[in-house]
């Protein structure tokens, strides 16, 4: 599908230059400078939402595709398009974005700086969602980095350098993998390309030694992104010692992009190398969910434990897209990385709250704040819910398809890997419940916490649209479905090739 | 194909020579390796220098003689040699004001 | 008779060089140099490079070996004071060397055996070369000529530079 | 006798060179900036001549003396460039020279005649001759300020080693002149096929001759273990003749490299050729080069020396494209090179600026420097990220191309290793970012770079963002630097 | 699949269980703040359902020709794929329409009841939202089409049970109560959600009918339908209060009265019996998973009864007797899947929703009479309670009613319910006998909490002063629903025709109940025994209950302590998983990041301490490959010593070693044997 102007384009430097513009204000002007960036992040929000309304979910095909000769002298092209799994993604991305530029309104230290790092983190996540070219791709998979470092590194808490630094590592190690593998795919082509649709096509006529090897690569990128266990180590600090802002954007979009790089990459080019590695890949999801559940339960500060409940919600994910040959587990994983993005975001947004209150995030501290914050504890105990997946919200809808995906995928062969995932539910009921009272129940210490204010608007307006669309998503979540059936349903062909 | 053993007498000297310059050339190193004093070290640099000479002048002479790119060759190497001596002299009269001694031991203010 | 020469030839370069390397007296090691040297020179001879012969004992002998002495005379406060001139490194380096020196002869030797080596040809070279190698010199060779003619001059301004004092 | 055509750059460079001598001379009022200027301008122009006179070669016979190919064309660019650009940064180094400033930019200037000649040349003598005349002038300029004890140091260390390397290259080059009887580096491949006809293989000796060639030119690109000079004289050369050396006189080591192994030994790249192969024996110094380079400059407290342990490993990187042996290795070579230019001398050009005002080369002092002079900051962070090959930075583009060869290659295994080490170069690169920007220290010096300072950064930072993402037209320049080459 | 009767009301059902979440809404989002309002909008909101739901019985009984009612279905899907549909939707059949009547009833009762009771708590609105919340969700779940609806809503009432329970979450015991009530149904669910799973695995839809088709189509083997079976089972077990997962409910008693009257007497607990019901014709076609089901049943019902005996909470022993009678239902399902020549096919089907229905309505009065009497004296504990009878004539002759409706006395209701169930039991000794017993210690334990409670002298002086009867609010409701506990059995009596035929027919052919008289003069004579020892033991006190615990001390303590199934799970699940937990963090932050830094630690270990202090690495990489390298660097950067000897050194030595290794051939040969 063509269209009149180059609407990705668009979406993707909308940022850029909302932080260009943004050199040019000055510093003191802290308000200025805000509603600047809010004004940029709306616009790309608009953007895509008007990608959303346009985009035509009858086919498979890339749309709105963009694509341009940029470097012939290595096949790079600049080549941008969208599908159903990326223009949820997309989506999402653009929501939160300006969620959290409004929730870090109350940055005070180094304002300018900050926004102009947030923006450019932006234009890098919206555009590795609508590339289509792997240098592009991984281009921006890498642009991401350097803000993120900042944002982390002199925002974050205590340990901040600590956690950038290791995060930044991480991720690197990381795509040192994929630019091999990349590279790899790149010269075993008869006609050399780095377009990932012909990619599609070529690679798996691939030798299985090619695409193995390739896809092993590619998972130890993206496992490290997602993260799946044993990599997750950086998750806990980054996700702990980053802003408020930040987690929310690192768990609602950037884990996201693991995943999203395994559907848009190496499952359907490296078909071979799937059905090598499903049962490990399975595993290591299962592993996940119930390591993470598990280690959520133990923790004492609140965000790590929402950090760790991140790292048990991708096992999910990763459970699903171990079970290939099923349309409902991959459907299932495209609404967990929609609805862990919403939940888990607005969950750390939450604690954020409340850490500004408290200044502190120490579970056992807390008690009965049920009594003083109603609002605020209504608010937490239903994106608690959702997280652990009751019905009616977003969460729920995604767990349930993703065990009856795998569980169609995998009852012949390993029906016991599902069902030892199905005792992760419980599992995360036990520690969200915990959480819940611990922090909100019992007996309230009037005289530490009566100070404690109620959420106020501007918090309350970030958390209403995540929490309207949780519950949508989970009351009615056919225009999502639509919205990607026909894309999965080719990937899921492309996969069993 | 012409009279062995005429090749072979040339061979056995070209050898020779070869092996003299190795020699030197080793020599030279050995040098470099174990002086102290600036200036000896420059010494053997300009035997391992000779010895490349002798390379250059005896393949010159034994296997294309009729034509004098090693010669030549050889000639570029002492001129240049010349120069470097030069330089390398200047150097350590410099070091000697700076340090008051030409131990090029002595001489390790940078390192690590 | 030409094998005696380069016996005896031989045997100062070897003795000279390794007086170089050895003495423990800085003055001594130059005069070596210079014997070395010269008789470097006698060996171009003995390959009929005489031109070759001329420039090594004029640049050298002539140049950069009195240079040398100079030099220790400026820099050694005493010429010809015993100092220590030899590092800790001695075993190492004799060591390399060897390795060096017997291993290189020992292939040269190997593939000299085995045919596998630079071959000699059977002409005699012309007795008088001089001529002819200053004509390549201002033809074939002319540019190296010329870019070390800059060089040359590079060299002399750099040592003049570093060398001169400065009247502070 | 021969067309001096082709010469004309070089000619006019050098006589330039005595010209800003003269005007030291001459001139009645000694300041740095007119004979600064004009070896700039002389620079300037003889790029456009370069261009003017490219593709025609000096010839005796049949035989290529000296060829202005693309190849050389690509390289006097990278010299050239260097040259402009440490010249633009020494404004300030100069001004606190008491004595012979017109000496200092002449003989920069004498040294970039001798790279370009080295990076022309196509036959043996000519080739030693120019890389003498490349290395004599950095000697002297490496001791230039003769009142510190670091300067003159590094002076004898540099030309020391220098002398020693550049011995045992010419013991290489003799037995290789035996083995062929030849000088001209075309003619010598002929007769290398031809030996290796006729009598069935090339004895030992030869492989003695190519790895004694490979320790006399590895020299000049600091490759590990011939890299122990770079460190020191780094550090004690002014910071200007740093930048010079770690670009151009890198480059120029880096062309006659390519030249001879990539060139004229070309068929001895692969391991059929054993022993007499060098690819493989490369690729193991590159890969060493790159570890201990990156290692080691995670400990450094000095600016200059943990950039010349970078500029180490970045050798190693480069060394991956020679070793690549094709092509598209020949093409990378050129543009990492090229790619690497701008940030190193921007980053050089940085410390020289913070240097001269705040007196200190240690890292630990570029704490806080984002609030005090934002600019800087954002620009060394440039630097920085480019070095370590982070995108959109050409250095990220430039480590891809020779990643890219060496896959093609079929070097995957050094991909990898090259990759993961420069993983680890992060960890120093990053620490002068963190400085900069992490740490809460407040930092008093508040730069304002001179114009031609603030024209060098400006430059380099274009430069390094330029070619990152729009590398294309370089690319294409660089693929037909391989042209002149037999793969 | 269904040609529907066209109805009004029968095709705007859903509405019922709509409107109270909309009461729920407006109450939380607008007149939170105004008590009595919120209160008036939920009260009408569930008696409109109340009315609607007679309607729709009445449509229904209309409806039903000849014994079979057409059902009403409405369907549409929320997602779909080509092999999967979740459909949102509503079916109306028989039982669904009795359960409307069930839910609504008790309902609305104790929404009423709940003004007196609830009066002055600060949370009064909140009750009331979260009360419709319940009934929405519980009257969903009624309606549900599929299996996955049902499944839904089944989440829903746990989560509203939980808020409930630990409505006054100040108390610990209170939110503790919730949590484990939550957590431990979910277990179940877990079995349900496996069965889910199978179902879509093995049968590829969940939609009742469909999957019924298939059932009795006969393609899908037995085997696989008793793994379905028992999962889905398993989610009754939870929810229903099943041993092994009863413990949620005993302490789920920490909840408002009214609460545990609607949830956990009426309805919610009575959600598994209703799946199961739901379910019967995958027991039915599979005879291992019916005999599962009434296996469960059996026991649970009687070990509930002998726990039930000793307790000395009020509410406590009732919950006790819910589960006994739950268990009682569930045997009685099972129980129709086994079949057996003595009774007719559907009896226990008949007998067990049947049950459910009587057995809502007395043992919701009971929880409200008990819960005025706690209204009246502020504690749970029978031994302080005593001659309240005097006090408080309306709540006991209530309490008086439901306790024969329990014990199964002639004409209360639960006397034709229990004895259907008996005579579903007929062909099976075992559940007969123990069927019988568990109905004697049944009256027992309720006449002995009658006595304790009502009768004798006061054992607490100044409580039993300040004892006096409820306000109206609460005391019209006990009425209401005692006469229900006295009439509703009449439905399902031996020999009336009419309602009970369609009501609680299955498999088509519609259940005529018949009197069997042995069966009826056994139970009655044995309820009549039970009452009699109570009697004997706590009002004429001519059978000391001292001494005969005193016989039976070790049983005694046993049944006491619940057979301390709280303590062992706790001992043998809940600390392990904690401990597990905290284990794994360790784990986590030592040994799985530690793996990283293990390289380092050696290392660091080896280099030395003082550039340890070296402040640029340390803040900037402390990251395990960071320690490495840092450590190699600290080593490596040593080589240069800055003595121009050694670099020479280097520079021979390197060239030296590379001439070695080519031209032995070293280097070729070794990289050769790597295979690089």
């Amino acid at each position: 599908m063509t269209y009149s102007y180059p609407i990705l384009t668009y979406t993707i430097f909308v940022p850029l230059l909302g932080a260009v513009l943004l050199l040019f204000i000055d510093k003191e002007k802290h308000n200025a400078i805000r509603w600047t960036s809010a004004f940029f992040a709306f616009v790309t929000m608009i953007l895509t939402l008007v990608i959303l309304k346009d985009f035509d979910w009858t086919t498979s095909q890339m749309q709105f595709q963009e694509m341009h000769s940029w470097i012939p002298a290595i096949g790079a092209q600049y080549f941008l398009g969208v599908d159903g799994i990326s223009v949820p993604m997309l989506v999402l991305t653009g929501l939160l974005s300006l969620i959290a530029i409004v929730v870090s309104f109350n940055i005070t230290k180094r304002v300018k700086e900050y926004f102009v790092f947030f923006l450019l983190l932006e234009c890098g996540m919206i555009g590795v969602f609508a590339a289509l070219d792997f240098f592009l791709f991984y281009i921006f998979w890498e642009i991401m980095l350097v803000p993120m470092y900042f944002l982390i590194g002199i925002w974050g808490g205590p340990e901040r350098e600590y956690a950038a630094i290791k995060f930044f590592l991480y991720t690197l190690f990381g795509s040192i993998f994929m630019l091999v593998a990349i590279l790899v795919l790149y010269f075993a082509a008869p006609t050399p390309t780095l377009n990932m649709m012909e990619m599609t096509r070529i690679a798996p006529t691939y030798t299985s030694g090619i695409q193995i090897m390739t896809f092993a690569f590619f998972f130890i990128a993206f496992a490290i992104k997602v993260p799946v266990w044993p990599f997750h180590t950086w998750l806990p600090d980054a996700h702990v010692q980053a802003p408020t802002a930040i987690s929310i954007i690192l768990a609602a979009v950037l884990l996201k992009m693991g995943t999203y790089g395994m559907l848009r990459i190496s499952w359907p080019m490296l078909p071979e190398g799937l059905h090598y590695f499903s049962i490990p890949i399975a595993i290591l999801g299962v592993i996940a969910i119930i390591y993470g559940a598990l280690v959520s339960l133990a923790q004492k500060d609140l965000k790590k434990l929402v950090a760790y409940s991140s790292v048990s919600h991708m096992g999910y994910c990763m459970l699903a897209l171990a079970a290939y040959s099923s349309v409902e587990a991959i459907s299932g994983c495209m609404f967990q990385m929609v609805s862990h993005g919403l939940i888990t975001g607005a969950l750390f947004l939450l604690v954020g709250v409340l850490y500004d209150r408290a200044h502190t995030r120490e579970i056992a501290a807390f008690g009965g704040i049920g009594k003083k914050m109603p609002v605020y504890t209504a608010l937490m105990v239903m994106f608690g819910m959702a997280s652990l997946g009751l019905p009616g919200m977003s969460g729920f809808i995604s767990e349930f398809m993703i065990f009856m995906g795998s569980f169609r995928h995998f009852w012949a062969t390993h029906p016991s890997i599902v069902i030892i995932a199905v005792l992760g539910v419980v599992l995360t009921a036990a520690y969200i419940l915990r959480m819940v009272q611990r922090v909100f129940l019992g007996e309230f210490d009037q005289e530490r916490w009566g100070h404690l204010t109620e959420i106020n608007v501007r918090e309350t307006l970030c958390v209403a649209p995540l929490a309207v669309l949780t519950i949508l998503v989970g009351v009615y979540p056919k225009p999502l479905t639509d919205l990607m059936d026909a894309t999965l349903q080719n990937l899921v062909t492309l996969m069993a090739r | 194909m012409s009279d062995p053993t005429m090749s072979q007498l040339l061979n056995a000297e070209m050898l020779r020579y070869l092996w003299l310059a190795a020699a030197l050339f080793g020599i030279g190193l050995f040098g470099i390796l174990t002086r102290r004093n600036a200036i000896a070290i420059l010494m053997s640099l300009e035997l391992m220098f000779n010895a490349v000479n002798i390379n250059l002048v005896a393949f010159n002479r034994f296997t294309s003689p009729s034509t004098f790119a090693g010669q030549i060759f050889a000639i570029f190497v002492v001129v240049i040699a010349a120069a470097e001596a030069t330089v390398g002299l200047a150097i350590v009269i410099l070091i000697y004001r700076n340090w008051r001694s030409i131990d090029a031991d002595r001489v390790n203010l940078l390192k690590w | 008779m030409a094998d005696t020469v380069f016996v005896i030839l031989a045997i100062l370069i070897v003795s000279s060089a390794l007086a170089v390397v050895t003495l423990r007296n800085i003055f001594h090691c130059a005069l070596m140099l210079i014997l070395c040297l010269f008789c470097v020179a006698g060996l171009y001879i003995l390959m009929y490079a005489e031109f070759l012969a001329v420039v090594q004992v004029l640049l050298y002998v002539g140049a950069v070996a009195i240079l040398m002495i100079f030099a220790i005379m400026l820099t050694s406060r005493l010429a010809g004071r015993e100092i220590q001139l030899s590092n800790e490194q001695t075993f190492i380096g004799g060591f390399l060397a060897t390795v060096f020196v017997f291993g290189l002869g020992y292939l040269y030797y190997k593939d000299i055996e085995a045919g596998q080596f630079a071959r000699v040809s059977l002409k005699i070279p012309g007795a008088e070369n001089s001529l002819s190698i200053g004509k390549l010199l201002m033809t074939e060779y002319v540019l190296p000529f010329e870019v070390v003619s800059i060089l040359l001059l590079a060299a002399l301004i750099g040592a003049i530079i570093l060398a001169r004092k400065e009247g502070n | 006798m021969i067309n001096i055509t082709p010469l004309i750059p070089e000619l006019f460079l050098f006589v330039m060179a005595i010209v800003v001598l003269m005007l030291d001379l001459f001139s009645s009022r000694r300041t740095v900036t007119l004979p600064a200027y004009v070896s700039m301008f002389a620079l300037v122009v003889t790029g456009f001549l370069m261009f003017k006179y490219h593709g025609d070669a000096v010839r005796w016979g049949t035989q290529a003396i000296f060829i202005a190919d693309t190849f050389a064309t690509f390289f006097k660019i990278i010299i050239l460039g260097a040259a402009f650009l440490s010249i633009g940064m020494s404004f300030g180094t100069a001004e606190k020279m008491s004595h012979h400033r017109g000496e200092f930019f002449s003989l920069i200037l004498f040294s970039t005649v001798g790279m370009m000649f080295l990076v022309s040349a196509k036959e043996l003598i000519l080739l030693y001759v120019g890389l003498e005349l490349t290395t004599i002038p950095l000697f002297v300029l490496a001791a230039y300020q003769k009142t510190k004890q670091a300067s003159s140091e590094a002076g004898l260390k540099y030309l020391i080693i220098g002398a020693a390397s550049s011995a045992i290259l010419l013991f290489g080059f003799s037995i290789l002149y035996g083995f062929t009887g030849s000088t001209y580096l075309n003619q010598i491949t002929i007769n290398l096929s031809i030996f290796w006809l006729a009598y069935g293989g090339l004895g030992t000796t030869f492989t003695v001759a190519l790895m004694m060639m490979i320790a006399g030119l590895t020299f000049k690109l600091a490759i590990v273990p011939f890299h122990m000079w770079a460190p020191d004289v780094y550090e004690g050369a002014p910071t200007p003749i740093t930048a010079f050396l770690s670009i151009g006189s890198k480059a120029a080591g880096l062309a006659a490299i390519v030249r001879i192994f990539d060139g004229t030994l070309i068929a001895f790249a692969t391991d059929i050729m054993a022993p007499s192969n060098w690819g493989l024996m490369v690729a193991v110094l590159a890969a060493v080069t790159m570890i201990l380079g990156n290692i080691i400059a995670i400990r450094q407290t000095n600016i200059k020396r943990m950039l010349a342990y970078s500029s180490i490993a970045q050798a190693g990187y480069i060394m991956v494209g020679v070793v690549a042996a094709s092509q598209l290795g020949v093409a990378s070579t050129g543009f990492y090179m090229f790619a690497y230019m701008f940030a190193n001398m921007g980053a050089f050009a940085v410390v020289a600026i913070y240097a001269e005002k705040s007196g200190s080369e240690n890292i630990s002092d570029f704490a806080g420097l984002s609030k005090s002079s934002p600019v800087l900051a954002i620009l060394m962070t440039m630097f920085m990220l480019s070095l370590a090959g982070i995108p959109p930075m050409a250095g990220f583009m430039a480590k891809y191309y020779i990643f890219a060869a060496a896959i093609q290659a079929g070097y995957t295994w050094l991909v990898i290793l090259a990759l993961l080490t420069s993983v680890i170069s992060l960890y120093y690169y990053a620490n002068v970012i963190r400085l900069m920007y992490l740490v809460e220290g407040e930092n008093k010096y508040h730069i304002v770079p001179s114009f031609p300072a603030g024209m060098v950064l400006s430059i380099a930072g274009i430069g390094a963002v330029l070619f990152g993402i729009l590398p294309q037209s370089m690319l294409d320049l660089a693929i037909k630097t391989a042209a002149s080459f037999a793969f | 699949m269904h040609e529907t009767a066209h109805s009004f009301i029968l095709d705007n059902a859903y509405w019922i269980a709509l409107l109270p979440l909309i009461s729920s809404a407006i109450i939380l989002f607008f007149t939170r703040w105004r008590e009595p309002l919120s209160a008036g909008i939920s009260i009408t909101a569930i008696v409109l359902g109340w009315v609607a739901s007679i309607w729709v019985m009445i449509e229904v009984l209309i409806n039903s020709h000849g014994g079979h009612f057409q059902y009403i279905e409405r369907a549409f899907d929320i997602v779909s794929f080509e092999t999967m549909h979740l459909q949102l939707g509503f079916v109306i059949d028989p039982v669904a329409a009795m359960m409307l009547i069930v839910v609504t009833t008790v309902s609305s009762c104790v929404q009423i009841y709940s003004l007196g009771y609830m009066h002055g708590d600060p949370r009064f609105s909140r009750y009331y939202a979260y009360l419709s919340l319940f009934t929405f969700s519980m009257l969903g779940l009624v309606l549900a089409n599929n299996f996955f609806l049902i499944f839904i809503f089944w989440e829903l009432v746990g989560l509203t049970s939980y808020l409930l329970i630990g409505f006054w979450f100040e108390k610990k015991s209170a939110s503790d109560a919730g949590k484990k009530a939550f957590i431990t149904t979910k277990v179940g669910d877990l079995g349900f959600l496996l069965g889910l799973m199978l179902m879509f695995a093995w049968i590829g839809t969940f939609d009742y009918d469909e999957v019924f088709a298939a059932v009795k189509s006969g393609q899908i083997e037995t085997w696989k339908l008793t793994t379905i079976g028992i999962c889905i089972f398993c989610g009754a077990v939870g929810k229903s209060a099943q041993f092994p997962l009863h413990v949620w409910l005993p302490d789920a008693m920490e909840g408002p009265t009214p609460v545990s009257a609607l949830i956990h007497a009426a309805t919610m607990v009575a959600a598994g019996v209703y799946l199961v019901a739901k379910a019967m014709p995958l027991y039915t076609a599979s005879t291992t998973a019916a005999a599962v089901v009434a296996y469960i049943g059996l026991f649970t019902s009687f070990f509930a009864a002998s726990i039930a005996l000793v307790q000395n909470d009020i509410k406590r022993v009732l919950a006790f007797s819910t589960l006994s009678q739950l268990g009682y239902m569930i045997m009685a399902l099972g129980l129709n899947g086994i079949l057996s020549e003595h009774v007719e096919p559907g009896t226990g089907y008949a007998a067990g929703t049947f049950h459910l229905m009587t057995h809502a309505f007395f043992k919701a009065l009971l929880f409200l009479g008990a819960g005025s009497v706690i209204h009246a004296v502020h504690t749970n504990d029978i031994q302080l309670m005593g001659g309240l009878y005097g006090k408080m004539k309306k709540t006991a002759s209530t309490f008086f009613i439901a306790c024969l409706a329990i014990a199964g006395i002639f004409p209360f209701a639960g006397f034709f319910s229990k004895d259907e169930i008996i005579v579903a039991t007929m062909g099976h000794p075992v559940f007969q006998t123990v069927a019988s017993l568990v109905a004697f210690m049944t009256a027992f334990y309720m006449f002995r909490l009658y006595f304790l409670t009502f009768t004798g002298e006061p054992r607490d002086e100044e409580k039993y002063h300040h004892a006096h009867e409820s306000p109206n609010s609460m005391t019209y409701p006990l009425m209401f629903l005692a006469v229900l506990a006295f009439g509703a059995g009449w439905f399902g009596a031996p020999g009336v025709k009419g309602f009970s035929n369609y009501i609680f027919e299955y498999g088509g052919h519609a259940h005529t109940p018949s009197a069997h008289w042995s069966v009826i003069i056994i139970s009655t004579v044995l309820a009549l025994c039970g009452i009699g020892l109570a009697y004997l033991m706590y009002y004429k006190k001519s059978i000391s209950p001292d001494t005969v615990v005193e016989k039976v001390k070790p049983i005694y303590t046993l049944l006491y302590n619940k057979y301390y199934i709280d303590e062992l799970y706790d001992f043998i699940l809940i600390q392990p998983t904690y401990r597990l937990g905290r284990f794994l963090w360790s784990f986590d932050a030592n040994v799985v990041d530690g793996l990283v830094n293990l390289q380092a630690t050696i290392t660091y270990w080896l280099s030395d301490v003082k550039h340890w202090i070296d402040k640029n690495i340390v803040d900037g990489t402390v990251n395990g490959f960071g320690l490495f390298c840092d450590a190699a660097s600290g080593a490596f950067r040593k080589m240069q010593s800055g003595r121009l000897a050694h670099y020479l050194l280097a520079v021979v030595f390197g060239m030296i070693l590379i001439i070695l290794l080519a031209s032995s051939n070293l280097l070729n040969w070794t990289l050769a044997k790597v295979g690089l």
